[in-house]
């Protein structure tokens, strides 16, 4: 295939809105090629699209869907074509997830939170999710095993689990979601704060997450630990984030890449000492992002409607149900984690939601570095992942920002900077924060660039960049990007216009990760006695059998992983 | 008025799903149009005309000047008049499930009886049946919040369970019985029922329900004065107190 | 050979701690299963061959031919039902999702005449749940209201709830407070601590004054509810909330009672409101081993999880208008396939009589009522016995069924293979020949 | 009338067409009190009818029901006695049903007998 005469923006190779051709062969970009001829000319062309956090598979998933028929309802699109029937807004089947994100141009997508124990549920539905490549990160920041070592200050054989654990999983990477706190909620607590010590485990959540930020580089894996902070979602939480950001300054990372990705950071950019002072400290946490480069962080970008929360942190969720007087489901995983799902609004109307709307656009226009800020939504926390465009569009106009803030609350300017900050993003900038940097933060070498050897993951969008100027024509722009012209996935053309062509089926990533033998050996005393006394399943019938990922892509890491090559 | 008669050809056996029986859709059609309109019976997509004759003035008018008259048996045929703006339906007969579906404006009348989700979602205009409206009507979706929001109803025979579910507005009148929880989650609408019925206002945080017949009450009702209406005397309740409800219910004394 | 660790395929609490003695490719002996569990494991008398009714009489016939009929039939009919689901695996139960897609049919499982009540009424509040390992090793108190797993969940207790011993849980049963409430005696309440007999059909009212006392409001509330005296239910709501970590199990007791999923909607409000107080889950107790995976699988390919309706090319979800014994007692359905259950036996007589006007295609390893009505029968493995696949427990935890023995039927995924082969053929020769849909 | 599941009940319900599941189902426990109020006895059996349909069971003594409680393990003869609404949401109301009873001499049907009436439709 051939890709001719596109404006190209592929900011990991130093490109940045060059006219040039591109050629696909066996799925991967090549120097040359024949075969179908895609007419590109003028068009805006970047890399398939990356998430890197995104909830789209498994048991919080599908506790929406259950519990949502009224959400089911409002996505509706028929079964036509190569195409089974789409349900859902902000919680879709699995169908409308694939057509939706290929839709938009995106090819990678990664389920930012499952628990060991149940994987099995979050690959059937991976396996059922039609054209992406994706990934599951593991959850291991409230596991009984992880908090006795932990304890025990022994970090080879943490490393030891979360490579076992990795492996029964088939997982990504490292999840930890309010650390300690998920335990805590086991009999209805929670943790208060960083250094607030684990009820029955005397382990703090500081040491939680520092332990397997140790254990991660131990084990030199692709990706960083991916956390979710604790105290999330309350107001005066920006002090936790920035105590939990210092005390991972430390940490080095075995790869070239951040020691440490930070989940949804809007919604732990909060000051203030209540909902009613409440207010934003999106320019304090950008501050410290600016001067230091152990961290990165994505958006968690909240946008006004309909959203599910659903997250492993169940005493968040609870709160949210009591506040809102909304349904709750909860979901408590015996020595490993607990989660909650809530439906949620975002009203314009109200001006909590607007200073959560304004924060996260604050981090990401006042973190200098594209690289170290990407483009969420938490989908669907913040606003189902449908929504890309509109905060694509919102970061790259300020007249755009300006109406839309004229509509909101007239107190929004006294809680947010988000009025005075003229910075408007620019396509490489876009390219790098929805393609470039989640591939780099993930460690996905192949992924979100177009380099000889990349997949041939591309995006083609019906619009030329160097024309259409961004920040007068953001309903053009916006249009553009919510229908691909072409979306490529591995060289093969799997949407044009909006209209999906092709559904083949993608791969799934996972960390094999190995650790020594005698930590192995170790664990293993410890796991036989979990199970026998614990869990109610027996060891035999926990790990995730190979039938359940049937294209798997296995990346080594752990010992005698040898050199990796690093992203460029 | 623009009068567009529809009757089935013969006995409908496998439901058929016309949303398409209504006054919005008919008004700006010609004769011809309006016979090549499509409805569904299961999978089968079917024209209106393979299954109805359909007779009427020509003449494309707006809503509100379009009378549509439905004379027979429509008891399998679901969704009449949904969404309908303005105008009338008259079903001469029964009616199928969710007729009056989502209904913002004009009135439906219904002859016989009505099944299933009658006026569920409905937010204006009104709806009356001379017979027995089934269970759900003026409620919301599964899962939804909000049923019905405004306009009214009106059932001169008896109603089923879950009348007026997640009535967050609107006017609901039955002159006989009502099924069980009438008035669940109600949270703003009235609902007067002629007759008896169980468990009125169940979860209720807003609203009144008028209950003229016997009532078993729930426990998380507090019980307050008698209280005269229209020459009735009736014992009111405030409820429901497990959801800290701000509902009224009052039942005619000597019935519950 | 011993098979260790096989998991049981009869309820809903998937014991997975099974060993199963095979001989000769034959099951011998099933050790630490429950008597529901060996006896399905250890297997009856087959269905041998598929058939097809001639002349008022079931002939046998070839898979294929089985298959072929079975595909005209389903392409005959304006609005197909593809019930049952429950006791299979879901390699099975996607593929049903996808034949129900194709031939334009309503898909309902038999939750239906089971929890589907508490799926309503969790659309309506959530549901605050957990794993079964997290009651195990935390739960003091644990209350079983409208169920009876003595008899239907014979190891629960001992596994996961009552008589287990988990971490915070050591001494098992003695440390631990057990509530049943329910209109009868029964097996479970022998062992109960405290057991609560209310008026059949009065389960709302119960718990609305519960909620009342729990939230401190017993005042108001009046001296009887449901035939149970006031100081009855009080003494209730004192060891709901002195528990540090309650866990409520309720079955077809109160989902098939008068209110029905309007008590479970209540329930689960109860549950939210004593989490303001101390910790408490709730879950229902799932009958089928399986009717869990059938709920999780539509959820995730329609977005609904039962009586899915696919006849407009969308999913339409409503039951009470698209579950089966709604279609079947209005009379607007026109075929059923049936697979892994049983409806003559499980359905209200007077559905059954609808059901047997029309065709019937039967799935199943064994004759049940179900076979005397059809009009093809095709048997197959036993799923989770002769056939691996996935599974998921009443706490929603997929586990992988293991095959103990082979057999010679096919598997159930493998007969719905064969007939959505036969459907696509079908349909296509007849599009070949012009007359598509509309040939009735 | 409530029905539901028992230990025998679940056993056989993979084997419905076999004498134990017959013996499992078509049993009906009642109270004691009951028992004698109709002169039941050894041998005797009970017609239960309501307006959705009648047959007869055997009939047994559960120390553990109340007076004007009668409990029939799920299946084809409980069945009978079920009504075909689903209430709008589905579910037939399988518990909590009003039965009229009386002992008789009449003997249960068996499972063939029982659907060997039911008419099917002309192919």
């Amino acid at each position: 295939m051939i890709i001719r005469g596109g404006i190209v923006y592929d900011p990991a190779n130093g490109i940045f809105g060059e006219e040039m051709d591109l050629c696909i062969d066996g799925g991967r970009i090549v120097e040359d090629a024949k075969g179908e001829v895609i007419d590109a000319r003028g068009l805006l062309v970047m890399p398939g699209g990356v998430d890197a956090h995104t909830h789209i598979a498994g048991k919080k998933m599908n506790t929406g869907r259950i519990m949502r028929p009224d959400d089911a309802r409002l996505g509706t699109e028929l079964r036509s074509g190569v195409c089974r029937p789409s349900t859902g807004y902000t919680v879709p089947n699995c169908y409308a997830i694939g057509y939706r994100y290929a839709r938009m141009g995106y090819t990678t997508a990664f389920e930012a939170a499952t628990p060991i124990i149940e994987a099995r549920h979050t690959h059937e539905e991976l396996e059922e999710i039609p054209i992406l490549d994706k990934g599951a990160l593991t959850l291991f920041g409230n596991n009984w095993e992880v908090m006795e070592c932990v304890h025990d200050k022994d970090i080879a054989k943490l490393a030891a689990y979360v490579a076992w654990g990795l492996r029964a999983a088939r997982g990504y990477g490292i999840k930890i979601v309010n650390p300690g706190g998920g335990e805590a909620w086991g009999f209805g607590s929670n943790v208060k704060g960083l250094y607030d010590p684990v009820p029955n485990f005397d382990v703090t959540p500081a040491e939680i997450i520092h332990a397997l930020a140790e254990a991660n580089e131990m084990l030199r894996l692709p990706h960083s630990i991916h956390l979710h902070f604790n105290n999330l979602g309350k107001p005066g939480n920006y002090t936790t984030a920035l105590e939990t950001l210092e005390a991972l300054e430390d940490i080095k990372p075995s790869r070239m890449r951040q020691a440490v990705h930070v989940t949804h950071m809007q919604f732990s950019a909060y000051g203030g000492t209540s909902w009613r002072d409440f207010e934003s400290k999106a320019s304090i946490i950008a501050d410290y992002l600016n001067k230091h480069n152990h961290a990165t962080m994505d958006m968690g970008q909240l946008l006004f409607g309909a959203a599910t929360t659903m997250t492993a942190d169940a005493p968040l969720e609870y709160g949210n149900a009591r506040l809102t007087h909304n349904k709750w489901s909860n979901h408590d995983i015996e020595l490993e984690e607990s989660s909650g799902v809530v439906p949620m609004v975002y009203s314009r109307k109200m001006l909590v939601n607007a200073v959560q709307w304004a924060i996260g656009l604050e981090l990401a226009l006042l973190t200098e570095d594209p690289w170290k800020v990407l483009m969420t939504t938490d989908s669907p926390n913040g606003s189902p992942f449908v929504n890309y465009p509109e905060v694509i569009t919102l970061l790259m106009s300020k007249p755009k920002r300006d109406s839309e803030m004229a509509t909101l609350h007239g107190e929004l300017s006294k809680r947010t900077s988000l009025g005075c900050i003229e910075r408007e993003l620019d396509w490489s900038e876009i390219a790098i924060m929805t393609r470039a940097a989640p591939a780099r933060i993930l460690g996905l070498e192949d992924k979100g660039h177009l380099g000889l050897g990349a997949d041939g993951d591309v995006s083609i969008y019906n619009l030329s960049p160097h024309e259409v100027d961004a920040s007068q024509e953001h309903a053009t722009v916006k249009k553009a990007l919510a229908a691909a012209k072409y979306t490529i996935k591995s060289g093969t053309v799997v949407c044009k216009d909006g209209k999906i062509l092709a559904t083949p089926r993608g791969k799934t990533y996972w960390v094999d990760a190995v650790a020594a033998q005698a930590d192995m050996d170790r664990l293993m005393v410890d796991l036989q006695d979990k199970f026998e006394r614990y869990y109610s399943v027996q060891m035999s019938n926990y790990a995730v059998q190979d039938v359940y990922v049937t294209n798997p892509r296995v990346v080594k890491a752990g010992l005698g992983a040898g050199p990796l090559k690093e992203a460029a | 008025m623009r009068n567009i008669i529809v009757a089935p050809l013969a006995p409908i056996r496998i439901s058929v799903e016309a949303e398409i029986l209504s006054p919005d859709i008919f008004a700006p059609l010609s004769m011809e149009q309006i016979c090549g309109l499509d409805v569904w019976q299961g999978n089968r997509k079917r024209k209106i005309s393979d299954l109805f004759r359909v007779v009427g003035d020509e003449g494309q008018v707006r809503p509100e000047e379009t009378a549509l008259r439905l004379e027979g048996d429509f008891s399998r045929v679901k969704r009449i008049a949904e969404g309908m703006t303005a105008g009338t339906v008259d079903v001469i007969g029964s009616a199928g499930m969710h007729a009056g579906n989502n209904m913002k404006g004009g009135k439906l009348s219904i002859l016989g009886n009505a099944d299933d989700w009658l006026g569920r979602e409905m937010r204006g205009g009104s709806i009356a049946v001379e017979g027995n409206a089934g269970n759900y009507a003026g409620a919301g979706y599964r899962g939804e919040k909000c049923g019905m929001r405004g306009g009214e109803i009106e059932i001169r025979g008896n109603a089923g369970a879950y009348l007026g579910e997640h009535l967050c507005g609107g006017d609901i009148r039955v002159a006989g019985n009502a099924g069980d929880f009438p008035g669940a989650a109600n949270q703003g609408g009235t609902i007067f029922i002629g007759g008896s019925t169980h468990l009125p206002g169940a979860e209720m945080t807003k609203g009144t329900i008028i209950v003229n017949g016997k009532a078993k009450v729930l426990p998380g009702y507090q019980k307050l004065e008698i209280v005269t209406i229209g020459g009735e005397k009736y014992q009111k309740y405030a409820g429901d107190l497990v959801e800290n409800g701000k509902g009224e219910l009052f039942i005619r004394t000597g019935s519950s | 050979m011993i098979v260790e660790d096989a998991i049981c395929s009869f309820c809903g609490c998937l014991c997975d701690d099974i060993n199963v003695e095979v001989e000769e490719n034959k099951v011998k002996r099933v050790r630490h299963a429950c008597r529901l569990g060996s006896s399905k494991i250890m297997g009856h008398e087959r269905i041998r061959r598929p058939m097809v009714r001639k002349d008022g009489e079931l002939k046998e016939v070839s898979y294929q031919q089985a298959y072929e009929q079975a595909a005209k039939i389903l392409l005959a009919a304006s609005k197909p039902l593809l019930y049952g689901w429950a006791s299979t695996v879901c390699e099975a139960q996607k593929k049903g999702i996808l034949l129900a897609e194709e031939v334009g049919g309503v898909l309902d499982s038999t939750a239906t005449v089971c929890h589907g009540p508490s799926v309503i009424g969790i659309e309506e509040k959530g549901l605050p749940g957990a794993t079964l390992g997290q009651v195990k090793n935390r739960a003091d108190t644990i209350v079983f209201w409208g169920c009876n797993p003595a008899e239907a969940h014979p190891r629960h207790s001992l596994r996961y709830s009552s008589n287990a011993c988990g971490r915070f849980t050591p001494e098992g049963r003695s440390a631990k407070k057990i509530i049943v409430v329910d209109v009868r005696e029964t097996r479970t309440s022998k062992n109960a601590d405290k057991l609560v007999i209310i008026q059949p059909g009065t389960d709302y009212e119960v718990i609305s004054a519960l909620r009342m006392l729990v939230a401190g409001k017993g005042d108001m509330v009046p001296e009887e509810v449901g035939g149970v005296a006031k100081s009855e239910l009080a003494s209730l709501s004192e060891m709901l909330l002195a528990a540090k970590f309650g866990a409520v199990f309720f079955g077809l007791g109160i989902t098939h009672s008068r209110g029905r999923y309007k008590n479970i909607d209540n329930a689960l409000s109860l549950v939210t409101d004593l989490n303001s107080h101390t910790k408490f889950v709730i879950m229902p107790m799932r009958g089928h081993y399986n009717v869990g995976g059938i709920g999780q699988a539509l959820a995730w390919s329609s977005g609904y999880p039962m009586s899915v309706d696919f006849t407009r090319q969308a999913p339409y979800f409503n039951p009470g208008e698209t579950a089966a014994c709604d279609l079947l007692a209005k009379a607007d359905t026109d075929a059923a396939l049936i697979i892994a259950a049983d409806p003559a036996s499980n359905f209200p007589r007077t559905i059954v009589e609808e059901l047997a006007k029309i065709p019937i295609i039967q799935i199943d390893p064994y004759e049940n009522p179900t076979t005397l009505l059809a009009d093809v029968v095709i048997p197959s493995a036993i799923a989770g016995v002769e056939a691996e696949g996935t599974a998921y427990r009443m706490d929603g935890l997929a586990l992988r069924m293991r095959k103990l023995v082979n057999s010679s039927y096919p598997s159930d995924e493998e007969i719905l293979d064969g007939i959505l082969e036969s459907v696509r053929s079908l349909r296509c020769s007849r599009s070949l020949q012009g007359g598509l849909k509309d040939d009735n | 009338m409530i029905s539901g599941r028992t230990l025998a009940q679940g056993a056989n319900c993979e084997s419905k067409m076999s004498e134990d599941f017959f013996k499992a189902a078509s049993s009906c426990y009642l109270s004691k009190e009951d028992y004698d109020l109709l002169g039941l006895s050894d041998g005797k059996n009970i017609l239960l009818k309501n307006e959705f349909g009648k047959t007869v069971f055997s009939p047994r003594v559960d120390d553990g029901l109340r007076r004007g409680i009668v409990f029939i393990p799920m299946g084809p003869w409980a069945n009978i006695l079920i009504g075909p609404d689903t209430g709008g949401c589905g579910t037939p109301q399988f518990k909590g049903v009003e039965i009229d009873l009386e002992a008789t001499n009449s003997p249960i049907q068996d499972i063939r007998e029982l659907f060997g009436s039911i008419k099917r439709a002309e192919a």
